[in-house]
């Protein structure tokens, strides 16, 4: 079974744990493990929360837009804003950098996406905005679908 | 990271559905409790408190099974 | 604390399970009490299932939108179809009436939404599509905010 739903959702903190959990109800009907769920909502988590804390700087009334398809056992989300963008992707992805130390950052958000997902893409453009895509099969998915 | 994806895992391996069959017990026993406790039906968080799980937890184990009869339930009670 | 949330997703039957996970996911952070849940979950439910086997009359490539809002406290949910529309929505309101007795269609789907919600509005128009639009307030929920 293919599927396919986008959204759009306000940039209110709140919605950090609406992501997770709409993502976690998008792949509950392949039945993976609990593994790859808790995987898969990390990783939405780490990605919703900088498009609202770096992204928008913490403007609560902008749109976070999420992607979400599974073909062939692969899921891709693609979480994207319309925020301040990235001045250097490349330096932003090292491990533990961050450009929000007093706010406890640990700046291992793109370092963990990297690790759990199979792939990873980062565009951004410096006040255009930021667009995430990650994909990654669901190995415990069977091919035949319910 | 590997480190904490170990700990975040712990009982990775299971399957959602079974996790999930499981609590929708354990929430039902949860709900009926409370419920008698507090004159009210729980709230969400109340049930995650209760079992020591997450919401969201709860909010997925509440839809393992589709149960139209519950519908009939809710509408005719 | 208001939200908003506005999605579209295939319709394909699965898709029903989906949406009314998601309606529980945007609610879930004003802690609503479980019966709360269940009715805003089958009322969702309802109005899915309608315009998948109803509006698209299982057509499983179509889009099937929704809009979430929370606004002091009052949850509003807009389901739409772009799909074959009711000729007379008054009839098409009546309990027990339904156009798909051989699915063993209950015809009880807009009863049970006008049942559960505050407020039900119906907007069809022929092969352009339905529009389901609800709102309840949500009792449980503290004015105060988490
Ligand atoms: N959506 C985004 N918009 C703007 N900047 C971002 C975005 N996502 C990440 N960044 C930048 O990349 C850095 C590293 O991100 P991350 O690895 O998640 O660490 P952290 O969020 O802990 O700072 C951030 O500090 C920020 O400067
Ligand atoms: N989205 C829709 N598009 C087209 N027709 C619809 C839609 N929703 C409802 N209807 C019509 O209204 C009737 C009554 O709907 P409902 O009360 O849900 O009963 P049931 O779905 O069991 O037939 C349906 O049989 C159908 O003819
Ligand atoms: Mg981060
Ligand atoms: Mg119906």
């Amino acid at each position: 079974m293919n599927n396919e739903a986008i959204f759009k959702f306000r940039s209110i903190s709140e919605n950090e744990a609406f992501a997770r959990l709409v993502v976690a109800s998008f792949i509950t009907p392949y039945d993976p493990t609990i593994g790859e769920l808790t995987d898969i909502k990390t990783v939405v988590s780490e990605a919703v929360t900088n498009a609202i804390i770096h992204g928008y700087d913490g403007r609560d009334d902008q749109w976070v837009h999420m992607t979400l398809t599974m073909q062939n056992n692969v899921l891709s989300i693609e979480i994207r804003d319309e925020g301040l963008g990235i001045a250097d992707v490349e330096e932003a992805m090292q491990p533990l950098f961050t450009t929000k130390p007093e706010m406890e950052r640990s700046g291992m958000g793109f370092t963990i996406m990297e690790h759990f997902m199979d792939a990873v893409e980062v565009i951004s453009s410096q006040s255009k905005g930021t667009t995430i895509r990650m994909s990654k099969h669901l190995a415990s998915v069977q091919a035949e679908c319910h | 990271i590997g480190e904490i994806q170990r700990f975040l895992r712990d009982d990775g391996t299971v399957k959602v559905s079974r996790s999930v069959k499981e609590l929708a017990i354990k929430v039902r026993r949860a709900k009926e409790q409370l419920s008698s406790q507090y004159g009210r039906l729980p709230t969400l968080t109340e049930i995650a408190e209760e079992l020591d799980v997450t919401v969201d937890d709860i909010v997925l184990s509440q839809d393992a099974s589709r149960a139209p009869a519950s519908i009939h339930e809710t509408v005719y009670e």
